[in-house]
């Protein structure tokens, strides 16, 4: 036994506990699905590239719960101000120069690793709002073009078509041109929502132009991102819909939002939590394609790809451990994702789960 | 590959021999015995039919005849002696893959069971002989086998054979895809036609007129077939030895009226009394009890064992033996054993 | 007929994305932004004469379908001028325009050679190493951040090696262009198509005999060309793998063999059916390049659609914007368009 | 016999065909037969007859064209809502594919609740009562928490018939209950559906294409081509003395699992295959394979004629001349 699949087992036995004493009983109902679960979690544990991206993801979501915190150094102090000899410093291993950054400094003569723990929640805190609501529209909007048809379907999907034929990459750099100005107003009066939102970024709420920015950001790429799923969704729901279980349903006296929820949802669920997985290391991308572009947030903030953007003026002459170092985030990051979805998708094959089955019986 | 000593011969009068055929697959659940120490023989002009329901392995033994059999799965051993049209007898196990390919399609002709997915949909019915003939006689000119398409799209009473070579294969209904899959595979004239559950997909008024139109080409081109079936009736009609297969192995064999009025293995007894026959009056169907085991754990002994009425102690442990009842019926059943 | 019919209905799917389009456009550069006049003028002008002459031009005392339909007028009728430049917008994209074209001809080439031969070998051999590196390579491919590359691109291949340039794009000589842009009054219809395909400066070039700036221009750009395909390169050889897996499991494949077609028939039919996923793949994928790699064409400073976009909308150049926003639209239509066709001539069922 | 459960008068269903505003698919066209409450009508017919279309027009899966269908003296072909609901609370269906008819998702105790849940019925225990209910169609408590692809087909099927009945119908709609099963698997389900009718005085209507089964299930049997009813009779009398040479031919294309039955048979093979539904032939849809056909057959559309009492045909060869 590994110890992958040990600590997964143990994640589900606690949660099965919980369930337990809740509802008494419960996980004896589900045992199917406790076992469903396990063979999923030895399958997991069984592919290389999936714990790989496993433990690169784990790695990223912590650091971006708790790099601001930990970061050692102030984003916002410009310290080539008072000595300008800091920007760029190149890196440098302890014993031949301590005390200095050891990977070098940036162009304010930051610690780029320092720097780079910030943008670590940033580029987090934007994938996963814009993977979440790109989805939760997609979702929605998938499901009742599918399944309603007709009309309804039509015009959905001459929506999505629309928004389809622009190059996201255009549309969104659009919106996040026209946005801010708008949001720079809504946020200089309400203060309450500058705050939640300076929080969830882990910057100042001084900073709020730049919240601004990322919150055009934010609007920017869900505008762009939701027709992806709904095309998705419809699809597998137009499948779905025509197995005889939905019309048994319907026998069985169930509103059309309870066959929605409870019959095609969950059947369509599987190839979105991988597209979400996948679409994390997308959105990570995106975000930083935006702001390298310089639609993003502007100084001091420390968003990766602004950070490389401004690195690459003096590329590579100055800045090649910047770019380098922060490109090297960004793909650990987007790779995390990737490897992670790439192996989910074996995963949640229900083949895969079948064969496993007919193993453990065996043994 | 072959461990037993007897010296296996094709007799006069036969066209196929198998013997002891293993087939397994090698998957990730586990390995699979999907044909174990299947033996059976095709006579010259004869149909004989393979019976037994989904997953006993019936396609899979025709299937490992011509090596068409891919990973996971693996012919393990057997012998399958064939007289080819030349009177040279091969065992076709042991060519290699050139050469089975030319045995393939000329000597052996295989049908399928869907007939619209049997025709790849980017090219016309004509191409697919085409193809089928110059894989083996590259000296025909296409014209020449356009002609021969006509002719035999007419014989398998196509109607407006010089249209139908130009279309592609979704502009045939069902019925008229399986009859032009029939036509390409008589392309070379067989000596051996493999059909594999040819009409379970379609309706019964086309089955019918399958059925009858193999049975004609059979008579006319002299050829032998193994009608691979899960329908009794079907069996009843067309065949004239059959075979009874459960999970991976025959457990009975006989002429097609010893199967059907004497039949001697509790397996083929119960199938013949859940199947009803709509000339008679039947008060109750029989049904044999339980369901067909995995073939990665089979049973030990007999695999039938666990749904037979008549099991006793030795079925659970020892494989039973092959049974001599009459002449041409065999019973693979420890009822059947002298003590 | 069927391909015919088939095709005008897909023509006539496309109006209301149009129509669409041109809503969404008209939003993003007149209705969010709270003063567009404003904003293309700037600070410099603030007379207010001035400032109401530009509201009137562009009908913005009007009610906003008024707006809607004049600008759709101006838009269908080429007559967009840019506020900055004051010169007609629909000129100036062409021009940029044609060079994206050079740019995603050259790359769609590379990534055609990368992918396609990837992903039968893996195909071919699978589970071997070949197929774990494919697997690898697309993975790595879509979590690279682009211009982390092309900035990794351009140090090893121009600032170490100078093999290539990134300042200017070659075009034809002013001969050249003067004879291209002549051919519609020399020739009828067929002027016209050659004047627009000669249009690319490459083409035209060729054209004219002048093999030196074809030669140039693949000089200057196949670095960023490059960069583009090694992106989706995996994820093509990816794609076409698979779909060839899918179709060898097919029982008409199966059915191939039992009549004894050799292993390079088999392989023929294999690689016709996987033809249709491909090449919706690669459909899209050229629509995207066509639509200007923007990122790509800031770094290595090409002066291609993309970056004429870019510009715009950071300048909240509007005109510009519409125009060329409806045009990629426009593009990716024809790009779908063209992908149907294809696929109506592979695949005889699609024509009913 | 008794009562009448369910009358069905002109029935008709035509699908619009995509992209034409006139083309029209008659998948069921003027169709009226009735069941009397506990006895089986079987209707058969090949692919693309629209016998199961029927079966779902009937139970309003599927809104009517036009006629009218009579429940239990009930016009349910408008109802709506609740009254719908009501519909559906004594007229249930069995479907063709088992593997396809549950929700992979679901436990079996699960997709047997549902139904219990919807309805509101009143169980004092439900996993006592869900097990006692098991236990009826041949499964048992270690079924209950199962997903059904931890079931074989027949162990699925099972589960589907028992959703249908755990709310006690009426009706249901049988529409090819076995023909994904085996065979050996087959005969357990067509008993089990018997003993069900004996129990709870079930009426079915029994869909299928295999006339033998059909045979042995029903109490009347209706024939289907292309939308219509060519025949309509007691099991028996449709069996053994067809009267529509459709029927005669569909009756002679059965293969007989008895060889000398089989081989002595006179056999009649039609040829031909049944044309498209969107362009139905006119008059008698069946005048094109029909070696009896003749001018009026052409072009009207034959009557429907009672032959002998509870016996329809649809032919022109009975009409009074």
């Amino acid at each position: 036994m590994n110890i992958v699949y040990r600590a997964l087992r143990i994640l589900i036995k606690i949660y099965t506990d919980i369930r337990d004493r809740i509802t008494p009983g419960w996980s004896q109902k589900n045992s199917s699905r406790i076992r469903e679960w396990e063979l999923m979690a030895y399958a997991f544990s069984k592919s290389k590239i999936g714990v790989l991206g496993g433990f690169m993801v784990f790695i990223t979501v912590v650091l971006a719960i708790i790099g601001p915190i930990i970061s050692w150094e102030p984003y916002w102090i410009y310290k080539t101000i008072t000595d300008p000899k800091l920007m760029y410093l190149p890196p440098c291993l302890p014993p031949w120069c301590s005390g200095r950054p050891i990977l070098g400094t940036d162009e304010w003569g930051r610690d780029i690793v320092a720097m780079s723990l910030y943008g670590f929640r940033i580029s987090f805190v934007i994938s996963i709002v814009v993977v979440f609501f790109g989805s939760v529209i997609g979702i929605v909007l998938g499901l009742v073009s599918g399944y309603k048809g007709g009309v309804v379907d039509e015009i959905i999907m001459r929506l999505t078509d629309i928004f389809m034929a622009f190059p996201s990459l255009i549309l969104a750099i659009a919106f996040a041109a026209v946005l801010p100005s708008r949001i720079r107003g809504f946020l200089g009066e309400n203060i309450w929502f500058r705050n939640i939102l300076s929080t969830i970024f882990g910057l100042r709420p001084q900073e709020y132009p730049q919240l601004a920015a990322l919150l055009s950001v934010w609007i920017a790429m869900v505008v762009v991102w939701w027709p992806g799923y709904t095309r998705i969704i419809r699809g597998t729901v137009l499948s779905v819909r025509e197995h005889p279980f939905i019309e048994a349903a319907k026998l069985c006296g169930l509103s059309t939002w309870r066959i929605l929820v409870k019959h095609i949802l969950p059947n369509v669920l599987s190839p979105v939590i991988v597209m979400i997985t996948f679409d994390m290391a997308t959105a990570t991308l995106f975000a930083a394609s935006l702001s390298f572009l310089g639609l993003g947030p502007q100084e001091p903030v420390p968003e990766l790809g602004y950070m490389i953007s401004k690195a690459g003026r003096y590329f590579p002459e100055r800045s090649l451990h910047v770019v380098a170092y922060l490109g090297l985030v960004l793909l650990f990051i987007a790779l995390g994702w990737n490897l992670l979805g790439d192996a989910l998708r074996d995963v949640l094959d229900p083949r895969t789960r079948r064969a496993l089955e007919f193993r453990e019986e065996k043994v | 590959m072959q461990s037993s000593g007897e010296k296996v011969v094709l007799n006069d009068g036969e066209v196929l021999r198998v013997e002891k055929l293993e087939v397994r697959f090698y998957t990730y659940a586990g390995v699979v015995h999907a044909v174990s120490n299947v033996s059976f023989y095709v006579r010259e002009g004869e149909t004989i039919a393979l019976v037994g329901e989904t997953g006993c392995g019936k396609t899979i033994t025709t299937r490992a005849i011509t090596k068409l059999i891919e990973s996971p799965g693996r012919i393990e051993s057997g012998i399958a002696l064939f007289r080819r049209r030349n009177g040279q007898i091969v065992d076709l196990l042991k060519l290699d893959d050139e050469e089975i390919r030319k045995i393939r399609g000329d000597e052996i002709a295989y049908v399928f069971q869907d007939p619209s997915a049997a025709l790849d949909p980017l090219y016309t019915v004509g191409y697919h002989f085409i193809e089928t003939v110059k894989a083996h006689r590259n000296n025909v000119s296409k014209k020449n086998i356009i002609y021969l398409a006509i002719k035999l799209l007419r014989e398998v009473a196509i109607p407006s054979p010089e249209v139908r070579v130009k279309n592609y294969p979704h502009e045939l209904s069902g019925g008229m895809r399986q009859r032009s899959v029939i036509a390409i595979s008589l392309s070379n004239m067989p000596k051996l036609l493999i059909a594999d559950e040819p009409t379970t997909n379609l309706d019964v008024t086309i089955q019918a007129q399958i059925l009858e139109l193999l049975q004609e080409l059979q008579k006319r081109y002299g050829m032998s077939m193994i009608l691979i079936t899960h329908n009794l009736g079907v069996v009843a009609e067309t065949a004239n030895r059959v075979y009874v297969m459960y999970a991976g192995k025959i457990v009975e064999e006989g002429n097609c009226e010893t199967i059907f009025y004497n039949s001697a293995h509790p397996y083929t007894q119960l199938l013949l009394k859940a199947v009803p026959n709509p000339l008679k009056k039947i008060e109750k169907l029989e049904s044999i009890p339980g369901t067909v085991p995995s073939l990665i754990n089979p049973p030990p002994g007999c695999r039938f064992h666990p749904r037979c009425p008549f099991a006793m102690d030795i079925c659970r442990k020892e494989e039973p033996p092959k049974i001599k009842l009459d002449d041409n019926h065999y019973v693979f059943c420890w009822l059947y054993t002298k003590r | 007929m069927g391909l015919a019919h088939y095709l005008a209905r897909r023509v006539i799917t496309f109006i209301p994305t149009l129509i669409g389009v041109l809503l969404i456009t008209y939003i993003v550069a007149y209705a969010i932004p709270a003063d567009p006049v404003r904003a293309w003028v700037g600070e410099k002008l603030l007379n207010r004469e001035a400032l109401e002459m530009v509201r009137k031009k562009y009908k913005f005392d009007a009610p906003w379908y008024e707006q809607f339909a004049f600008f759709v007028q101006q838009l269908l009728t080429g007559q967009l001028e840019d506020p900055i430049r004051y010169r007609n917008v629909f000129s100036e994209i062409f021009f940029r325009f044609g060079i994206t074209v050079e740019l995603a001809l050259i790359s769609f080439l590379f990534l055609v050679a990368i992918g396609i031969p990837l992903g039968i070998v893996a195909a071919m051999k699978k589970d071997s190493p070949v197929d774990f590196f494919v697997r690898i390579f697309a993975l790595i491919g879509s979590s690279l951040p682009s211009f982390v590359l092309y900035y990794f691109l351009i140090l090893i291949l121009f600032v170490y090696y100078r093999t290539t340039s990134l300042a200017g794009i070659p075009l034809p000589s002013q001969t050249c262009t003067d004879f291209i842009s002549s051919l519609p009054n020399q020739i009828p219809v067929l002027g016209y198509i050659v004047s627009a395909i000669g249009s690319v400066p490459m083409f035209g070039a060729a054209m004219c005999g002048e093999g030196g700036v074809v030669v140039e221009t693949f000089r200057r750009l196949y670095l960023p060309a490059l960069a583009l395909a090694l992106l989706s390169g995996g994820f093509i050889a990816r794609i076409v793998r698979n779909s060839i897996l899918d179709v060898m499991g097919s029982e008409f494949i199966l059915y191939a063999k039992a009549r004894g077609l050799s292993k390079l028939k088999i392989w023929g039919h294999a690689l016709k059916n996987a033809m249709i996923p491909i090449v919706t793949v690669l459909g899209l994928n050229f629509g995207g390049l066509l639509s200007g790699a923007v990122i790509a064409e800031n770094v290595f400073n090409i002066p291609g659609i993309g970056k004429y976009m870019y510009d715009a909308i950071t300048r909240l150049n509007f005109p510009v914007i519409i125009a060329s926003t409806f045009l990629v639209a426009l593009i990716y239509l024809v790009v779908n368009f063209v992908v149907d066709i294809i696929y109506a001539v592979i695949d005889p069922r699609i024509r009913y | 016999m008794s009562e009448t459960l369910l009358r069905v008068e002109n029935l008709k269903k035509y699908f619009r065909v995509r992209g034409s505003f006139t083309k029209k698919v008659r998948a069921v066209d003027d169709v009226s037969f009735e069941i009397f409450r506990g006895t089986t009508l079987g209707v058969v017919g090949e692919s693309g007859c629209g016998k199961s279309t029927l079966g779902r027009t009937i139970l309003r899966l599927i809104d009517p064209t036009s006629g009218r269908i009579i429940f239990d003296g009930r016009d349910v072909t408008k109802v709506k809502g609740k009254a719908l609901r009501e519909y559906w609370r004594n007229a249930q269906m069995v479907f063709q594919d088992p593997h396809t008819s549950l929700n992979p998702r679901m436990t079996i105790a699960s997709i047997l609740l549902e139904p219990i849940k919807s309805y509101r019925i009143y169980v004092e225990d439900e996993e006592k009562f869900l097990v006692e209910q098991l236990e009826m169609v041949g499964l048992g408590k270690e079924h209950l928490y199962r997903y059904p692809h931890e079931l074989s087909g027949g162990q699925k099927q099972r589960v589907a018939i028992l959703r249908a009945i755990i709310v006690k119908p009426k009706f249901v709609v049988l529409d090819e209950p076995t023909s994904a099963l085996d065979v050996s698997v087959q005969a357990q389900i067509l008993e089990l559906l018997k003993n069900l009718q004996k129990i709870y005085n079930l009426t079915y209507m029994f869909i299928s294409h295999d006339i033998a089964v059909v045979k042995y299930m029903s109490d009347a049997i209706a024939v289907m081509y292309l939308g219509k009813i060519v025949e309509i009779g007691d099991a028996d009398t449709v069996f053994f003395n067809p009267l529509h040479p459709y029927t005669k031919y569909l009756l002679s294309a059965i293969p007989i699992p008895d060889p000398k039955m089989a081989r002595d048979r006179k056999k009649v093979i039609i040829q031909g295959e049944p044309p498209s539904p969107i362009n139905p032939p006119p008059g008698c849809r069946f005048h094109p394979r029909c070696p009896f056909a003749m001018d009026i057959c052409r072009k009207e559309e034959p009557p429907k004629i009672e032959v002998e009492k509870n016996h329809i045909v649809a032919c022109m060869l009975y009409a009074k001349k």
